[in-house]
């Protein structure tokens, strides 16, 4: 591909290797995504299977389950954490 | 064959029914037509939904059109509609 | 560059533009810029009462990050050449 | 500079801002960012005069209409005023947390009655 | 001076231009401390590009032939595609000057023509000269961007020599140092967020494809407050003249943000940009408005804050006090940086007289530039290079501008003769939904094609019919067993022994059946697809996911789409710029010979709506043996086909419209491609091959069911009744292919005898169907027609029947009659009755009704030598 990959920073490194992990998402409405990770580009976009979506925190604030893949838009997202 | 980028994923969507999240409580189902990497999409035969807590109570009301351009900084997910 | 496209086709066709403001102005879209601002001409305000802010306009331009929503009609569009000018872009910006 | 705004140059136009806000004035000039200079600005709900010349920002315009008889420069007194463009919902997790909700029960109800 | 502010320098005339009015400034040291107000400094921001007479690098990079005359002298984007080509090779042979743009372009973008977006090599890092005031700071790490033409071990060399270069001369300020390795914006989706809804960080967000795409707008949303509150803000100067104002400092060229980032999302975006954003230092001390980083405080809903300063409200935060409108964006070009500074002249030698004269003319030029400079930055003038470069060199419009083209093309009322654009849009066109292509307007082309097929069958045996009954007796014994039943139809049915229904038939294969399976003209049917269990009937749910999981589940089909999808595309590019197309890739994708699944992959994708619709365009890129092949695959899992599942009334008792609209889709689309193929380009022996596959591995009466593979069945005998027609007139019908022919129709006809009559679907379904169906093409409804007066349209039946018993022998044609029988009188009486209950206003309709039906009801009958009308079946005369 282009050729930026040679000077991949850490963060893209550490974007690479989460890829099929679980991961939480924290979205600018608040809301919380976690699942499976299944890829992320360079806007941040991020493609999730088994996706549930919380508020706040993961345990208590289940909102709902989606069965389809997600995909959460990248200027939306705060941040990415492995879950 | 895989799907390298979440890109990849919307393009297999298309022609697909697909269910849209955006900004201001609203939510959108349609037939993915076109997108592109903005998330500037194009849906056929789309239902907008808005929703509001008026004191608590849950109202909704509902648009919807033959064809629709929704602009990509509205969107905020987007996903294939559960079949319930 | 799709949408920049796709709104040229829709030049002297009459559309309906939903703002973020909830404003929503129904006209004939005179030209639109790789930004997708629009320039509509003859608008009509679909709630002139709760919006007469645009009262005697005819003429507008509109920004384009400031667009919600532009309704159009089935037959405006080509679905299937949409969809692959929409499949052409993407393989173009993985393609990178 | 995009032409779209080429042809308002030096006319009376109507402007409307991203806070809500609507005001009457003429466009002076423009870039490509849609940064409008204008002058003798008049806020078209209550009609004070606003700037006789300012520099509006691109990213705080939603639109600039040719104002088509200049008489008619002030809207109707006390219109209600307009939204702002940022579609921001308090507390929006409560509403969806209801949405679920009800669609949860319609799902069970539909299924129920089908079998 | 050029007009970029480049020293193009004087051919030979290294020693340094003579020129007495310039004072040069300094290389490394800043502006000498008595330089006259020269044109240098009144050039803001741009500084003196002289360089150094001694640098060796002069000739190479600039050459040594300046030919004068070239009016509007784009030393700068010249120079630059130097300094590239400069970067690739140090020692590089001197560059003529007057290198065409088109070449000059081809070289920035070698493999850019191919794919059309021409942009790959144009990255637009700004130059590292302009920001860094350190001259050895190593770019931060971002700007890093290699020029997508250079090969990785390219960079590390080229990088090594740029240290040491740098470390010998020391910052050349004069010329732009040799950019870092490559010279080049990162392309556009590789740049953090901010490239596109982001804060541009003072750096020109450029796109990386040349062409602007959906660009930054300008500044995200601003915050409410941002806009001060009090007095009227100070006046800039003088008040900017309309039109640009020549008064506004910024030069306007910070191209508009196309999707600000909402304000509330201006922290995300911040924070996100945070490291990024603090490193162009002087972005936060210019912005008019408080730095981007500020909290967003939630604006209170209720007192929308006013932009614009009330006059009693006091001043709340003071603008920018400089008094300058300066817009924050691109403050980096609006302070002169001092970086640039120009290379000191050696002492001048006496100017031949020529060159006092071209010194002056050079002069003249120089002075009229004047006027106009600072407008543009060097980024926006390569950017305009570059980017009118691109215009000159795409060869294939298609690609950026690819919807508006067809669209027009298509819109202008059709196709521009035979061109490969025609054909593109040819393509779209077939059955777009687009009101020109409206597919509801060819929706029934399919049908009519097979009726007319059928009909052409019909006539040609209606002319020989005297010949038939000679024959008659000489039928009695026939392979279904012997038939005793006496001539005319009124005698009471007499049973016909029937082999026992041998549980398996595998057995009773004789050798001409063989013999067609392997001369299916070359056409290898690899023995595992052959003996693919059998697509039972158990089907119960419609459940299209039930197929899916079976071939890979539904993603994993999609995926599968998508490629072809992009196969195709390919194909149609290379087509359109007059390549050979190689249809391999396509048609590894649509892995027809790929048995790794319970169901075929290829079955499923034609249960997606827009896998039916791209198979006209993929037959347009396979060959004869492919088509065969994917026909096979397709006749041999149809019971598996998501179509014949909702199209049957046995699976799908209560159809919806969209089922219903899939349908017409498939019929007008995927039929329509069968018939036209097998009527151009099968072989009776083919034809027997595709129908062998349907009638061993379906259960044929559930597949009889639906009205689709109804059709596809009647395709396929009348197909081979025809050419069974035209060579019997020639006689050329090899012996194997007749006895092949008729062991392969025995074979459908038992499958189908004693349920012949379930080719009629219930009333309660078609009733069903009228009410569901929207289009007019389901049922005989005509406009103007009520909808109880509606019913569904048999003819497909009819032509079914026709076609089976035109091929059948005598004792076939009366197995069918006899089954049937309750049907042909019903369809009679309904014919009658239709005109006699149907309302005055609708009598017209009516009789053309009853007439359409008779017809469809002859087009049987007249096979047998006789004809239904006025209610009753008389003899054919």
């Amino acid at each position: 591909m282009s050729a930026n990959e040679s000077k991949t920073t850490a963060s893209a490194q550490f974007l690479s290797n989460i890829i099929g992990q679980s991961v939480v998402v924290k979205v600018h409405n608040g809301m919380l995504y976690k699942g499976v990770l299944e890829s992320i580009d360079g806007f941040m976009n991020i493609a999730l299977n088994k996706a549930t979506e919380h508020y706040e925190s993961d345990e208590n604030g289940l909102l709902h389950r989606y069965d389809g893949d997600v995909f959460v838009r990248g200027t939306q997202v705060l941040y990415i954490s492995e879950a | 064959m895989s799907i390298e980028t979440p890109l990849d994923l919307l393009k297999l969507n298309l022609d697909e029914k697909v269910f849209v999240k955006l900004r201001g409580a609203r939510e959108m189902t349609g037939t993915l037509q076109a997108f592109d990497t903005h998330c500037n999409i194009v849906l056929s035969n789309a239902t907008e939904t808005i929703y509001e807590l008026l004191e608590g109570e849950l109202k909704s009301n509902t648009k919807s059109s033959d064809m629709v351009f929704v602009r990509g900084d509205s969107v905020t997910l987007i996903t294939t509609p559960s079949e319930d | 560059m799709l949408f920049f496209s796709f709104f040229k086709t829709l030049v002297d066709q009459e559309v309906t533009v939903e703002l973020k403001n909830d404003i929503e102005l129904k006209g004939t879209l005179k030209s639109v810029d790789q930004f997708l601002n629009l320039k509509l001409d003859n608008i009509s305000c679909s709630d002139e009462v709760k919006y007469p802010h645009l009262s005697s306009v005819r003429n507008i331009f509109i920004r384009g990050s400031t667009v919600r929503y532009v309704y159009l009609d089935k037959n405006m569009v080509d679905t299937n050449l949409l969809q692959d000018a929409a499949r052409r872009e993407a393989i173009g910006s993985t393609k990178k | 500079m995009s032409p779209l705004l080429k042809d308002f140059l030096n006319k009376r136009v109507v402007v409307v801002t991203t806070e809500g806000q609507c005001v009457c004035a003429t466009l002076e000039g423009f870039d490509n960012s849609t940064n409008l200079l204008i002058s003798q600005v008049k806020d078209r709900v209550s009609g004070e005069n606003l700037a006789s010349s300012y520099v509006l920002r691109g990213n705080q315009i939603v639109c600039c209409g040719l104002l088509e008889d200049s008489e008619k420069e002030l809207a109707f007194q006390g219109a209600k005023s307009l939204k702002d463009t940022r579609n921001y919902v308090p507390d929006e997790h409560v509403v969806w947390q209801q949405v679920w909700a009800q669609k949860q029960q319609q799902h069970t109800l539909q299924t129920s009655h089908e079998n | 001076m050029s007009f970029f502010g480049f020293e193009t320098g004087f051919p030979g005339q290294n020693k340094g231009s003579k020129g007495d009015s310039r004072k040069k400034t300094g290389t490394h040291k800043s502006k000498g401390p008595d330089a006259a107000m020269d044109f240098e400094d009144t050039y803001r921001g741009f500084g003196g590009y002289e360089k150094e007479e001694d640098d060796y690098l002069n000739d190479e990079t600039f050459g040594n032939t300046t030919e004068m005359g070239a009016d509007f002298d784009f030393g700068y984007g010249r120079g630059e595609l130097d300094a590239v080509g400069h970067t690739n090779a140090v020692n590089q042979q001197n560059i003529n000057m007057n290198r065409s743009y088109a070449s000059a372009a081809a070289s920035t973008g070698p493999e850019a023509s191919v794919s059309g977006y021409h942009d790959d090599g144009m990255d637009f890092t700004p130059m590292e000269s302009l920001w860094t005031n350190q001259a050895l700071a190593v770019p931060p790490q971002q700007y890093q961007q290699q020029h997508q033409v250079l090969s990785m071990e390219e960079i590390e060399r080229l990088q090594q020599q740029q240290q040491s270069q740098h470390s010998q001369h020391g910052y050349v300020g004069g010329m732009p140092p040799p950019p870092p390795v490559g010279y080049g914006y990162p392309p556009q989706h590789f740049m953090p967020q901010a490239g596109y809804q982001g804060i541009p960080q003072g750096l020109h967000q450029g796109p990386s494809q040349g062409i602007p795409q959906g660009l930054p707008q300008g500044m995200p949303q601003g915050i409410p407050q941002g806009l001060p509150q009090g007095l009227p803000i100070p006046m800039p100067v003088s008040l900017p003249m309309p039109g640009l104002p020549q008064q506004y400092p910024e030069p306007p060229h910070v191209l508009q943000q196309q999707q600000p980032v909402a304000a509330t999302q201006q922290s995300a975006q911040s924070s996100f940009l945070g490291p990024s954003a603090s490193q162009s230092p002087d972005l936060s001390q210019l912005s008019a408005t408080p730095p981007a980083q500020a909290p967003i405080t939630k604006s209170p809903a209720s007192s929308a804050p006013g932009i614009f300063p009330q006059v009693a409200k006091p001043v709340r935060s003071a603008p920018n006090s400089r008094g300058q409108i300066v817009g924050e964006q691109d403050s980096r070009e609006s302070t002169p940086r001092g970086i640039r500074r120009g290379s000191v002249r050696k002492v001048q030698e006496a100017l031949s007289p020529e060159e006092i004269k071209k010194l002056q003319v050079r002069q003249a030029k120089v002075d009229k530039i004047l006027r106009h400079s600072g407008v543009m930055t060097p980024r926006d003038k390569d950017f305009i290079t570059r980017y009118q470069l691109s215009q000159i060199v795409t060869d294939d419009p298609y690609n950026e501008d690819f919807y508006f083209q067809v669209y027009k093309i298509i819109q202008r009322g059709g196709i521009v003769g035979e061109s490969n654009k025609g054909l593109i849009a040819r393509a779209y066109l077939e059955h777009s939904g687009h009101r020109l292509g409206g597919r509801y307007k060819r929706a029934d082309v399919a049908l009519q094609r097979m009726q007319s097929q059928v009909e052409k069958a019909v006539t040609v045996a209606k002319e020989r019919p005297h010949k038939s009954r000679e024959n008659l007796d000489s039928a009695k014994e026939g392979v279904l067993g012997k038939i005793s039943s006496v001539r005319n139809s009124k005698a009471p049915r007499r049973q016909l022994q029937i082999p026992l229904q041998k549980g398996d038939e595998e057995e009773i294969e004789s050798s001409a059946i063989e013999d067609v399976v392997q001369s299916m003209n070359g056409v290898d049917l690899s023995s595992s697809s052959k003996a693919r269990r059998r697509s039972s009937y158990a089907f119960r749910s419609v459940d299209q996911r039930a197929v899916l999981s079976r071939s890979g589940g539904r993603k994993f089909v999609l995926s599968l789409i998508e490629t072809v999808y992009a196969e195709v595309l390919e194909l149609e590019a290379q087509l359109r710029s007059g390549k050979e197309t190689d249809s391999t890739a396509l048609w590894e994708a649509l892995h027809i010979a790929d048995d790794a699944y319970e169901v075929s992959p290829f079955i499923s994708i034609l249960s997606f709506d827009k896998g039916v619709k791209i198979m006209p365009r993929i037959f347009n890129f396979l060959n004869k043996e492919q088509k065969l092949k994917l026909l096979y695959c397709f006749f041999s899992e149809l019971s598996h086909l998501n179509i014949i599942v909702t199209s049957s009334y046995k699976t799908n008792p209560d159809p919806t419209d969209t089922q219903l609209k899939k349908l017409e889709l498939f019929q007008s689309v995927f039929l329509k491609i069968i018939v036209s193929f097998l009527s151009s380009s099968a072989e009776f022996v083919e034809v027997l091959g595709l129908l062998l596959a349907l009638v061993k591995n379906n259960n044929v009466s559930f597949i009889s069911t639906s009205k689709i593979g109804l059709n596809l069945i009647t395709v396929l005998i009348s197909r081979a009744a025809l050419i069974k027609q035209d060579v019997s007139r020639g006689n050329v019908l090899s012996s194997m292919e007749a006895s092949s022919w008729n062991e392969i129709y025995d074979k459908l006809f038992t499958s189908l005898e004693t349920k012949l009559a379930i080719v009629f679907p219930p009333d309660e379904y078609t009733s069903k169907v009228v009410a569901a169906s929207t289009t007019g093409t389901l049922t005989s409804a005509t406009t103007g027609q009520s909808v109880k007066h509606q019913f569904y349209d048999q003819s497909y039946i009819w032509q079914f029947l026709a076609s089976l018993a035109l091929s059948g022998k005598l004792n076939h044609q009366r197995v069918i009659i006899d089954e049937i029988r309750e049907e042909i009188f019903g369809t009679i009486s309904r014919a009658e009755q239709l005109v006699s209950s149907s309302p005055t206003e609708e009598q017209q309709i009516a009789l053309y009704q009853r007439d359409k039906l008779y017809q469809d009801l002859n087009l049987f009958l007249n096979v047998m030598g006789l004809v239904a009308r006025d209610g009753e079946i008389s003899e054919l005369k």
